[in-house]
């Protein structure tokens, strides 16, 4: 396995840059997610205007992979529509899953394309999805709470 | 006893002359299982090969034969750690379950409303969860031992919290995340003379070290079997006779009774009485070939070579200005488990990027998440040697960290 | 699939090539353990010279290797029995730890004052002993179907006997003393219209036919590797994931635990939940392997052979009118064990005489006390097929009994 | 192993006699012998005269061996003190164990050094045994009983 496919420059400028790492003022939503054999816990915050995701953050702690991967997702997500988010969470994850693999399909994930090979290092998967999955769980529960 | 002759000392270890991501391994990651000489896998093979059979249980030759290495193999069991008799033994499939064992049948039994446990702060989940559970079903407290900065345990710290209304305290012997060797032997006397009980868990300092119970005066003692050249599936729950006496039986079936009636039975002697079902006698035939290991290896020869290692270790870690050791500093006090945290590396970071190096250790909170806690630290990365390591690999280990440092974007 | 070829399969099992006493082993104790095939003692050696490493704890690359092996290994169970999920495997150490575990979890937990709980008269011990325990400790009444005069179960039994006070029935779907197969299909459903769970204890069923637990509709069930080529030391509960899910664990500690707290904590999700501790990998790779072989063999092919040898030794036990054989008569009731009574000889001595031309049968109360006491014998003797077996051999255990009943003063 | 060394002609008449296998009329003392692992299971009575054994007989089903070894004991102890009951099991017992090896010691031991190969068969010296351990337990008991 190479090393400079997963531990890329991007990885680490994301994984180092604290530009979404902060509390909301006034978020409309929190969903934690957590990876309890390692420890990774991340509280991602969200702000919605109507349908769309205004404003996005997180706080918590992991390894470069998970943290790199929720900041990445922050940016692409910041602006967009619920259904948007959603997609883009999708794709990612069929992405890591092998399912969606053409280049030009995964385009839409700009920067969290680099997470394409993280499949290579098996033990590490846990740690690119956590954000996704979180996410996913924030738009679920946002749809819950809006019948309700 | 052999002559400690590194070279041909891991010729006897198949496992560690392969290759991880094209450089040779290096493996450093024993407290989590060791690998076993070909002695044990050839015990094992030769055990199903020419033995195979159910043992207790037949009247013919491979029943019979199958019975007496079982039985041999607890009486190795019980020399090692120096039990008075063999009825002191129980083989379990882990550590895990030998804890249990005594929380379920010792702890549900004979701790009452009131009454407290006490163990430390470094515990494995092994030996917190399930007295958690005792303390919750019996209305007990369950109270911890906290270790002091320099990560021993102040025997004032064991005076003030264990008191007359102590019935048991649990205690490893060796940290698995520390290395720190904690006193057992004194705790059991202070123990002792509160009217409490003392469960040793020695699943990492047994195969670092001689364990005699008499010598501590544990009542109870565990390990594993896979920690110390075994292999998986077998582990030993020591405890005095007069103890696994007046305790009820754990786990129910065939081999631990005496008399089964449609709504009633009456059980076995020990120590079958704790031994329900088929026992494992391929890993315990495999365990008792790792203790004959062990021996001809003499046990101080791997202890000297083990602290060579760690002070080794410490010593180049200490080279490194971003490196933090978890534990404490003299060689005394500490076995051969270092656990660390480098500046600005996550321990998960660490562990993968030295694994492409060829560089096995753990990463994580190694099964301690109070501890983990109490040091404020979420996870640490952790070296862990055994005596078929090398100063050659304590270098290499220093130059895959130095590499971790590179590649996490802070130089070297 | 292989073809069904005695002799090269034969091969495949060293052990089946010893001589005992100075004759050709005939070994007639299959229900007690069966011996391994080369490549389970392959995939194990394998294993631990090539990957060892404590799974589900690293980031390096033997640790993830051992993981993906225990899983794999998970998964080939998972498709073995046809459960829908890998969540719904647990691995234990034997199928009693399995039957403790749903007694310790389910029993205590699930049951109430005045439940009914049901097993069949020829239970093991294993599937006695905890119903027991749970019985006393909870109040509840634990009751037995009995077998009619053809040592077959009657569905009017089951009818009277199941009612709507049961809360769970367990029945073994082979009997290892009389060679029944019980109708656990039909029973289960009975017993889902009263509203009661079943357990399916299948370690004697499971390594000579298909156990397909959604057919079945079992809500748990159990086996040992060691009575199907497999190791010591390796079993599997199987358990509805919805009824697993809201079970409380069982053994506490390591690899079952999320988040541990000083005082509290919160478990890992199924099938992590109930299993505490390092696993035992090369058990699980070895069942694994088994699994593979039988898979190729044909698990119709070793019916057909099974039945062949069983039907043989009837007909020529028939031959000897001091035989009394415990068990169906007819052959689609049956599984290949079977016991008898020599009338004049004590089964103990049977086993003693023929062990000494070579002959491995097993004498005793075979772990059913309560059945040998409704079948007023205090001990039978038992002779257990595999598929290894051959026709010649049934021979040798024909002359062998003949010559019991010279040595015991009888006359041929 | 040698099974004529085992079930000799001597061992196969005592297994199948029955002339010390019955209820004592006024038994002083009855001990129960058993093995759970095999089921063997024995119930010897004694009477006392004074501190001669006066009369013993066993019920209770087993194999050839522990009803041989039974049977054989039996004719031994008849008529003999308690103490020189307890030394002839203690014999025995050190037969089997291989402590005292000489004929000449053991001659006292009578048809009873038939078992002398017994441990040849390992899984059956339980049942050779079982008669004797019996009988010890009674003299300890009566021991016991008389202090009271
Ligand atoms: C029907 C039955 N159930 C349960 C068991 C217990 O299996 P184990 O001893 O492997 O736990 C056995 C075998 O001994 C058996 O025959
Ligand atoms: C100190 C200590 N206790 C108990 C255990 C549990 O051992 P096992 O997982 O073999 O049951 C371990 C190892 O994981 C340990 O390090």
């Amino acid at each position: 396995m190479e090393l400079e496919s997963i531990y890329t420059d991007l990885i680490l400028e994301h994984s180092q840059s604290s530009h979404n790492k902060r509390h909301l003022d006034h978020a409309d939503w929190c969903e934690r997610g957590h990876n309890p054999s390692c420890g990774d816990d991340i509280l991602l915050e969200l702000k919605w205007k109507d349908n769309i995701v205004e404003e996005a953050a997180f706080t918590g702690s992991g390894c470069a992979i998970s943290q790199a991967s929720t900041s990445m997702m922050i940016d692409l997500i910041n602006g967009k529509s619920v259904e948007e988010a959603k997609h883009l969470a999708d794709t990612f994850l069929a992405m890591i899953k092998k399912i969606i693999t053409e280049d030009s399909d995964l385009e839409v994930l700009e920067d969290a394309m680099a997470f394409k090979n993280i499949s290579n290092m098996p033990a590490r998967v846990k740690c690119a999805v956590l954000a996704w999955h979180t996410l996913n769980e924030a738009l679920k529960n946002k749809k819950v709470n809006e019948k309700i | 006893m052999k002559n400690f002759d590194l070279n041909s000392i891991r010729k006897d270890f198949p496992t560690l002359f392969q290759s991880v991501n094209g450089k040779p391994l290096v493996y450093l990651d024993n407290a989590a299982t060791t690998h076993k000489p070909q002695v044990v896998l050839d015990a094992i093979s030769d055990y199903y090969r020419n033995f195979n059979a159910n043992p207790h249980r037949g009247a013919h030759y491979l029943g019979v034969t199958a019975t007496d290495m079982y039985e041999n193999a607890r009486e190795t069991v019980q020399k090692f750690v120096n039990a008075k008799s063999t009825r002191e033994i129980i083989f379990t499939k882990n550590a895990s379950e030998a804890l249990n064992l005594i929380a379920y049948s010792y702890g549900m039994s004979l701790i009452e409303e009131g009454d407290e446990i006490v163990i430390c702060i470094s515990e494995h989940h092994s030996n917190i969860v399930p007295w958690q559970q005792v303390a919750k079903h019996k209305k007990a407290t369950l109270k911890y031992l906290y270790i002091n900065p320099s990560f021993t345990l102040d025997m004032d710290e064991v005076y003030s919290k264990i008191t007359d209304k102590t019935k048991l305290v649990s205690i490893a012997q060796m940290s698995n995340v520390l290395g720190t060797i904690y006193p057992v032997k004194e705790i059991a006397e202070y123990a002792h003379g509160m009217g409490a009980k003392i469960v040793v868990d020695a699943a990492q300092s047994i195969p670092h070290m001689k364990v005699d119970v008499q010598d501590i005066n544990a009542d109870f003692m565990v390990f594993s079997g896979h920690k110390m050249l075994g292999p998986m599936g077998i582990g030993v729950l020591y405890g005095k006779e007069e103890l696994l006496e007046m305790m009820p039986p754990f786990l129910m079936g065939g081999d631990m009774i005496e008399y089964v009636e449609e709504q009633s039975t009456t059980y076995a002697q020990l120590p079958q009485k704790f031994e329900a079902g088929t026992p494992n006698v391929g890993g315990a035939v495999g365990l008792a070939a790792a203790i004959g290991y062990l021996k001809e290896l003499g046990i101080e020869e791997i202890h000297k070579h083990e602290r060579k290692l760690t002070s080794y270790a410490l010593s180049r870690l200490k080279e490194l200005p971003y490196v933090k050791v978890y534990g404490p500093e003299q060689l005394d006090q500490r076995g051969a488990v270092i656990s660390f945290h480098m500046d600005g590396c996550h321990p998960h970071d660490v562990a993968s990027i030295v694994d492409t190096y060829g560089v096995a250790l753990r990463a994580g909170h190694h099964c301690a998440q109070p501890l983990m806690k109490y040091l404020q630290a979420p996870a640490t990365s952790r070296v862990s040697f055994y005596f078929y390591n090398t100063i050659n690999e304590v270098d290499i280990l220093i130059d895959s960290l130095k590499q971790v440092r590179k590649w996490l974007g802070h130089g070297a």
